[in-house]
């Protein structure tokens, strides 16, 4: 029997000033059913869902929810909840001026004669929490935690809610396997029960390993519905990207080059910064690309941010080609030629009612100094330079950049940090929120450049991703770095072995 | 055809439109009430009217809300000492001026010596802000208070709670006029000071600094900027812009009379911020806009003077005002014209196409 | 050791708030040594920062709720002065009895919280503007409504106002051989409830809980299922009732109306809030800490008042001075805190 | 000719005061605040008169233009035990709550400058000051005696009034003084009256304003000394005169020595005496009380009006 239709959206059409979003897009859920979402940055897979769920206003079209089919609008977000649709957003989007019970039930409230029922609330956080094995205190605010518990705050409020559909925009972003693990068996109990889940990935395999049916977007339009098993990896991909593309596979770095014997670059000594990393050695050579892997919450945002200055260390010493250096801030590090791209992009990356073109200039600026002002049309140069390199989709490069699509703001980041020819670039998950073909692009680029001589410090939670590129990984463990793997022994394997190491409670 | 409506569309689109509309606004108001209210004329070779009042009067104002502007553009947060600051100022140039007597009709030190101390005065007044927002992170309606609280306290003190009188003819010029040029000196001050900071935020980095340190603090210390750094330094522009203010201030009174120099101007400057269209959460500004609502805020006073309203009854028509601007250039309202707009323009083409 | 558990235990905010009452407590106990002959350590100086600064308690409660949701609100001032001189003039000129002029008193601050409300929230206005446009207008309504003062004489009013409630206990003999007991009036009664009130209603109430999402995230409220808009209009009414009701408290211990009453009283109600530990960016607050921020204005006043020899530039000085180092060592202890 | 009845319970609870520090009467003065020179002279006044060498105990307090501060001060006066409350009140109104306290801790109260309004006169025991009302109407007379004398009895007259701080009570007597006044005579016409806030900046603005829309303006109220100097300087910016010989005649008040100097200068027609010097006049209420005499429930302080002509006269010996 064919399952029961939750949801058909037909003929939507957006358009933000300058670019159609949407163009008369159709899109159908089951019941029971894991529905990826799948289309390049800026295809308006995020764009579609906020229609859905009534986050932004669209121009034509219409939504039919339930059994009968009814004609619904929603025009917020609340109302899309009343509706039976529960949502977890691209970004995280949570108060994190809130405790983690309260983010949880915020608008559902246990109460009891009238008022908020504290103890029972957290009793049931708790529980909800467990369901997806995260064991943390519940009263305690959520600005606290990582963006990864964050995330995973934010499903379990969405599952919580026991809604009919569920929506995760890009929700394993920030997760690592154990907890995509977990994710995914919450989500194939989800559909057991007959709901209907929209899932939006750029992990190809995470695709392959839970949906059962895909939509593809491409600029904004339907390319079209596919059952899972009729539509083999690379024929997505080339749906997606709109033509034939050679094999991820393709793209292992040739020849890392041995740069053993080199003198290195930067040296770090004994650096460590109390209550985030533990002292640590680390040595970085001309032209090499070192990885960093461990769990989540293991140190390595933090092992990179100590060396940029952006954390201040405490002891130990760093020194480039043997001169040391004094790192006291992140403007110390530029001008030592380094550069760093952060994992936290909302927060920390994006200066989101600037432009495009501002975003790109500002850390060149910054290095050369206030009085040092980089003409207008060299700027529009590199600007558009750049967005020709990294293929940002925008309307100008003038737009603001908080209304770029969640891929092409990173890719905005990263051209900031290019345009600055750093000796030595820091990459903090560069490839999050990013499609396949640009992943592909980035990853080939940190290899032109490491090539071209520049030393690059990779972190990424995909290990695949990085065994592409790296020639050296540094492993850590509870906040302290415990090994390097090189050469021949770098594989998958070993490194989870590495990463595991003695202990198996490294996780929480 | 299209090339005008082309224009329109551009012209109604610019960020400055509106809070020029408004300014126009208010002055065409004038027209019906007050018939000669553009009338010029010359006395003792002077511009004589209500529009020569309305920039004159507007120049401390001006001066003030330019720094205010980069305060609010760069911390999220506002300056209101800055009346306080002004009467700091004020104080101490007419305290060096006077050598501690409160009337004196000859200088008892040289004019620069005073100048450049109140100016440094009200520096230092800034630093202080600019320290506890920057540097301890108070949020800066609450530091800026302790010296909205103290500033007057230290000008009394500094005159000994009397009005202190300079009664030299050359303390007045900055307040009043250069013989032989037709209007008052400070006007000049006020465009002064608005051409050099433009062209400082035009010719260096700082404008796009303070704006990326105002959106997003966090973000801009990655990239390479020191944020303390640029917000202490509005604060220091703001108390320096404000001392300026004061001094003219004083000159017009040819005296420094702690209470009332600049007595509630940082509502006043604040709200010019707001009526150029700028955001007091910070970020994105635009210095122009901040000017035109200065000079609005002057009209509408001088308009309401000019219409003899009743003393008892001007906030309640100022309220009106200030509530019927904004809302203009509210979201609410500009998603209104919008709406406004694509039907008009569809109804065009529909038009056309029968 | 045991210190540093405390750290880690207690989160940001509830330990701002001890900071802040510790901090009291400390100056409080300086005063009564300074002070110990002229008096300090009578109870009925404590009770009279309470009895002094009624309204004021309730209207920074009013403010600390806005101040939550995001916003701000420097009409309160000239609003509470409204209110005087409406209840003034209605039971003065009007001949309306003074419980139905203090219901429209209420009232009235109801709809001017839901004018002002409606425009931050559904126009989209800044709140400091569409406040600051709320405190032109309400001073000069004040002003309309009479430029002369207006004296309280109504009996049933005056009664409110002067019911001393006498504690049994802590009394004294002064100098012309009086016996003292140390008293409260009604109008402590009615703020301590109005207060308690609001920190329940803060805590235990889904409206309350939405007001700091709203004023923490306001898009992440709204992609969270509340109606954002809502809640902001809300706590202007809610501020706006606060007001009017710290208003009469005002009233009941000033019995006047004037233009100029309760002039920068807006700065006094803010400046509490953020003392207590409200954060101005919206999210962060409590009205217990608002109360105390209260009570240590009032109590550096007091040392003013006791200190008995300062000039008026000294006085504001000294003021400024104190609270600028109540204010940065706030800041530090913020600071340590971080660090831990 | 004003009420002349004593306070009798004041008188009698002073006799059972027993002097607990030293010999030193404590007279706890609350102010108004600083907000001018008048007030500062008025302030100087008290400090001068209530010193130890004079037998007193001063706890001064100045609670910055707020009366909520000055209702905070008296309540701590009374938990100091001192043994007079003196007051200069920022409002009329609004006393009764705090005087009765103060009346419960037995404590005799004495106002100055300000006149209060209270629902029971035994709340206070004395007052000293000014009549703003009364020189109101002084102005307004002279000013009829001086178009008689001109010969301009019969003739329009324009007036425009540069008032206080809207509320205030001198801004109030002030005014309604002088308008009643102005009333009785038909050819007076009040063309505009707009508040100057009693500051010389405001004043010159408003005039500016004033003489654009009214090219005729004969005569200027100026409700206090330092709008008077605004206005001064607006006339002459417009190319009129003002004083005895110019074109515009002004009336101020307050006369403190600028005005003295301006009326010398021929700016100023005249100028209305507010007498600051209460001190002496407290400590003599307070001398008579503590000797248990009956004291004058009212005392107006001496307030002169100084014609420009006998300016230079009448200023020898001023103190302030
Ligand atoms: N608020 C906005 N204002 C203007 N343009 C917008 C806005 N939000 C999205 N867009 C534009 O709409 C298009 C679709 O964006 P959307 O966020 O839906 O992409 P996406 O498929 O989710 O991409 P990603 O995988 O990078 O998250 C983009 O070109 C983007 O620039
Ligand atoms: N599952 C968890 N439970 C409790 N705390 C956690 C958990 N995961 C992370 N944290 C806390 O968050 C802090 C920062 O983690 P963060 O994610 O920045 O580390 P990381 O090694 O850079 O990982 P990633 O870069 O993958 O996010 C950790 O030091 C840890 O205290
Ligand atoms: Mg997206
Ligand atoms: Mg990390």
């Amino acid at each position: 029997m064919e399952p029961a239709i939750l949801l058909k959206m037909r003929n939507i059409r957006k358009t933000f000033p300058g670019v159609v979003a949407l163009d008369n897009v159709d899109f159908t859920l089951r019941a029971g059913e894991i529905h990826a979402l799948m289309g390049e940055n800026g295809a308006g897979k995020s764009t579609l869902i906020k229609v859905l769920t009534g986050a932004v206003d669209f121009e034509s079209g219409e939504i039919y929810i339930g059994d009968n089919q009814q004609r619904i609008v929603n025009r917020s977000p609340q109302e899309a909840q009343k509706n039976g649709i529960s949502t977890v957003y691209q970004e995280v989007n949570l108060c994190p001026n809130l405790s983690v019970a309260e983010n949880l039930f915020i608008g559902m409230e246990p109460k009891k004669g009238g008022f908020i029922d504290w103890k029972t609330m957290k009793k049931r956080a708790k529980e909800v929490l467990a369901g997806l094995d995260i064991n943390i205190d519940v009263s305690a605010n959520l600005e606290n935690y990582s963006i990864a518990v964050q995330q995973m705050v934010a499903i379990a409020r969405a599952v919580n809610m026991s809604a009919k559909i569920l929506i995760l925009d890009e929700p394993t972003s920030s997760l690592d396997d154990d907890e995509v693990e977990k994710l995914f068996n919450l989500m194939k109990k989800l559909k057991a029960g007959g709901t209907g889940i929209i899932f939006v990935t750029h992990f190809l395999e995470q695709v392959y390993a839970v949906c059962d049916r895909i939509t593809v977007l491409r600029n904004g339009a339907l390319v079209g519905e596919y059952e899972i098993e009729n539509l083999p990896r690379l024929e997505l991909v080339a749906k997606m990207l709109g033509k034939s593309f050679d094999d991820l596979e393709a793209i292992k770095r040739g020849n890392i080059p041995d740069v053993s014997g080199e003198n290195p670059l930067i040296e770090a000594k004994g650096l460590g910064c109390t209550g985030t990393i533990k002292p640590f050695d680390l040595q970085i050579k001309k032209g090499e690309v070192i990885g960093l892997t461990g769990l989540l919450g293991s140190g390595r945002s933090e092992l990179a941010r100590s060396l940029y200055g952006a954390d201040r260390a405490d002891c130990g010493e760093i020194r480039m080609k043997g001169e040391k250096l004094a790192v006291k801030s992140p403007l110390d590090a530029m001008k030592c030629g380094m550069g760093y791209l952060p994992e936290n992009r909302k927060e920390e990356g994006i200066i989101a009612d600037l432009s495009v073109r501002e975003n790109i200039m500002i850390a060149l600026q910054a290095k050369r100094g206030v009085f040092k002002l980089l003409g207008r049309k060299e700027q529009e140069e590199f600007t558009s330079e750049y967005i020709k390199l990294l293929q940002i989709k925008t309307a100008s490069p003038e737009t603001p950049i908080k209304q770029l699509s969640g891929g092409n703001q990173q890719k905005v980041i990263l051209a900031r940090w290019l345009l600055t020819h750093p000796e030595f670039l820091i990459l903090d998950e560069p490839t999050r929120g990013i499609d396949v073909g640009t992943k592909t692009e980035i990853q080939k680029l940190i290899a032109k450049l490491a090539d071209e001589g520049m030393s690059i410090m990779f972190i990424s939670s995909e290990i695949e991703e990085m065994l592409r590129v790296c020639g050296r990984m540094a492993v850590l463990r509870d906040r302290k770095k415990v090994g390097e793997i090189s050469g021949e022994e770098l594989s998958s394997e070993n490194i989870m072995k590495a990463i595991a190491g003695g202990a198996g409670n490294a996780g929480n | 055809m299209p090339e005008i409506k082309g224009r329109i569309k551009k012209i109604t689109s610019h960020r400055l439109f509106l809070p020029l509309l408004c300014l126009a606004l208010v002055l065409l108001f004038n027209i019906a009430t007050t018939p000669d209210f553009f009338k010029i004329s010359i006395k003792n070779g002077m511009l004589y009217g209500y529009t020569i009042d309305i920039i004159n009067r507007a120049s401390e104002l001006v001066i003030l809300s330019i720094g205010m502007t980069l305060v609010v553009a760069a911390s999220g947060g506002t300056d209101i000492s800055v009346g306080a600051v002004m009467s700091v100022a004020a104080a101490i140039c007419c305290f060096i001026l006077s050598g501690g007597e409160h009337s004196v009709s000859q200088y008892q030190n040289p004019f620069a010596l005073g100048i450049i101390l109140a100016l440094l005065a009200s520096l230092l007044c800034g630093c202080f802000n600019g320290l506890l927002v920057a540097k301890l992170k108070i949020q800066p309606m609450v530091a800026t208070l302790i010296l909205f609280t103290a500033g007057r306290g230290i000008a009394q003190l500094v005159t000994e709670g009397q009005i202190t009188y300079i009664r030299v003819p050359g303390y007045k010029i900055l307040g009043s006029a250069i013989p032989g040029i037709p209007l008052p000196l400070p006007v000049f001050a006020a465009v002064f000071v608005a051409l050099i900071t433009a062209l400082v935020l035009k010719k260096t980095a700082l404008g796009i600094y303070i704006q990326s340190v105002g959106i997003n603090s966090k973000a801009s210390r990655l990239v390479g900027l020191k944020s303390s750094a640029i917000i202490f330094f509005t604060y220091v522009f703001s108390g320096l812009c404000a001392g300026m203010a004061g001094l003219i201030a004083s000159s017009r009174i040819y005296s420094a009379d702690a209470n009332n120099i600049g007595l509630n101007m940082e509502l006043d400057a604040i709200l010019a911020v707001a009526l150029g269209g700028n955001s007091l959460s910070g970020g994105k500004f635009s210095l122009l806009g901040s000017i035109i609502g200065a000079y609005t805020i002057q009209a509408l006073t001088t308009t309401l003077y000019a219409m003899n309203v009743s003393a008892d009854q001007l906030p309640v028509y100022k309220a009106v005002v200030v509530v019927l601007i904004v809302s203009l250039q509210s979201p609410f309202a500009h998603k209104l014209l919008q709406k406004l707009k694509s039907r008009l323009l569809s109804g065009n083409s529909q038009r056309r196409a029968a | 050791m045991k210190l540093e558990n405390f750290f880690k235990k207690v989160n940001g905010q509830s330990f701002m708030l001890s900071v802040t009452i510790g901090l009291f407590a400390v100056m409080y106990i300086i005063g009564m040594i300074v002070f110990a002959s002229k008096g300090f350590s009578n109870l009925q100086v404590f009770l009279n920062l309470f009895i002094s600064n009624a309204g004021l308690i309730v209207v920074a409660s009013g403010m600390t709720v806005v101040m939550i949701a995001g916003g701000i609100d420097i009409s309160v001032g000239s609003v509470v002065a409204m209110i005087c001189m409406m209840l003034a003039s209605f039971m003065e000129k009007g001949g309306i009895s003074a419980p139905a002029a203090v219901l429209i008193c209420l009232l009235t601050g109801l709809v001017f919280g839901l004018v002002q409300g409606f425009l931050v929230s559904y126009f989209g206005i800044q709140p400091f503007i569409v406040t600051l446009a709320g405190m032109f207008f309400a001073r000069g309504m004040t002003a309309i409504i009479s430029t002369e003062m207006i004296s309280i004489k109504n009996e049933l009013f005056l009664k409110w106002a002067t019911a001393k409630i006498y504690l049994p206990f802590g009394g004294y003999v002064n100098k012309k051989g009086t016996m003292i007991y140390p008293y409260i009036y009604p109008s402590v009664v009615v703020a301590l409830i109005a207060l308690v009130l609001v920190f329940a209603m803060l805590k235990y109430t889904k409206f309350g809980r939405s007001l700091y999402a709203v004023g923490g995230n306001e898009q992440s409220a709204m992609l969270m299922g509340l109606d954002v808009r809502k809640v902001k209009l809300k706590a202007y009414v809610l501020n706006g009732f606060l007001c009017s009701l710290g208003g009469v408290l005002f009233a009941l211990n000033s019995c006047s109306g004037f233009v100029e009453q309760a002039k920068g009283f807006e700065m006094d109600a803010i400046a509490s809030a953020v003392i207590g530990g409200t954060l101005l960016t919206g999210g962060v607050g409590n009205v217990i800490g608002s109360l105390f921020g209260v009570l240590i204005k009032g109590t550096i006043e007091t040392f003013i008042t006791f200190q008995g020899t300062l000039s008026s530039w000294w006085t504001r000085i000294t003021i400024a001075a104190l609270l600028a180092f109540f204010i940065v060592l706030q800041s530090l202890f913020a600071k340590a805190k971080e660090k831990k | 000719s004003k009420t002349q009845e004593s306070s009798s319970a004041a008188g009698e609870t002073t006799k059972a005061a027993d002097k607990a520090s030293g010999d030193l009467v404590v007279v706890g003065f609350s102010q108004v605040g600083a907000e001018s020179d008048w007030r500062t002279a008025n302030t100087e006044s008290m400090k001068s008169t209530f010193t130890e060498a004079n037998g007193y105990s001063l706890i001064f307090d100045d609670a910055q233009q707020k009366q909520e501060n000055q209702i905070k001060a008296i309540r701590n006066f009374i938990q100091q035990d001192v043994d007079y409350i003196v007051l200069a009140p920022v409002t009329e109104t609004g006393w009764d709550t705090v005087l009765k306290e103060a009346k419960d801790a037995g404590i005799p109260v004495i106002i100055v400058d300000r006149m209060i309004k209270v629902s029971d006169d035994s709340l206070f025991t004395a007052w000293v000051g000014s009549n703003f009302e009364k020189e109101g109407t002084d102005a307004a007379n002279w000013l009829a005696d001086y178009l008689k004398q001109k010969g301009k009895d019969s003739e329009d007259v324009n007036i425009v009034t540069l008032q206080g701080t809207i509320g205030s009570s001198a801004q109030i007597g002030r005014t309604n003084g002088f308008n009643k006044v102005a009333k009785e005579h038909s050819n007076w016409k009040i063309l505009a009256q707009q508040t100057g806030e009693f500051t010389q900046a405001k004043g010159q603005e408003v005039m500016e304003s004033f003489l654009k829309s009214y090219p005729d303006i004969d005569v200027v109220v100026a409700e206090n000394d330092n709008m008077a100097f605004g206005a001064i300087d607006a006339i002459k910016a417009a190319g009129k005169t003002c004083g005895p010989n110019g074109d515009i005649t002004i009336i101020s008040f307050d006369a403190v020595s600028a005005a003295f100097d301006a009326m010398e200068a021929g700016d100023i027609n005249v100028d209305i005496e507010c007498n600051p010097l209460h001190g002496p006049r407290v400590a003599e209420i307070i001398k008579k009380l503590e000797a248990g005499e009956k004291v004058e429930k009212l005392q107006y302080v001496a307030e002169g009006i100084f014609p420009a002509e006998t300016a230079a006269k009448d200023r020898v010996g001023r103190a302030y």
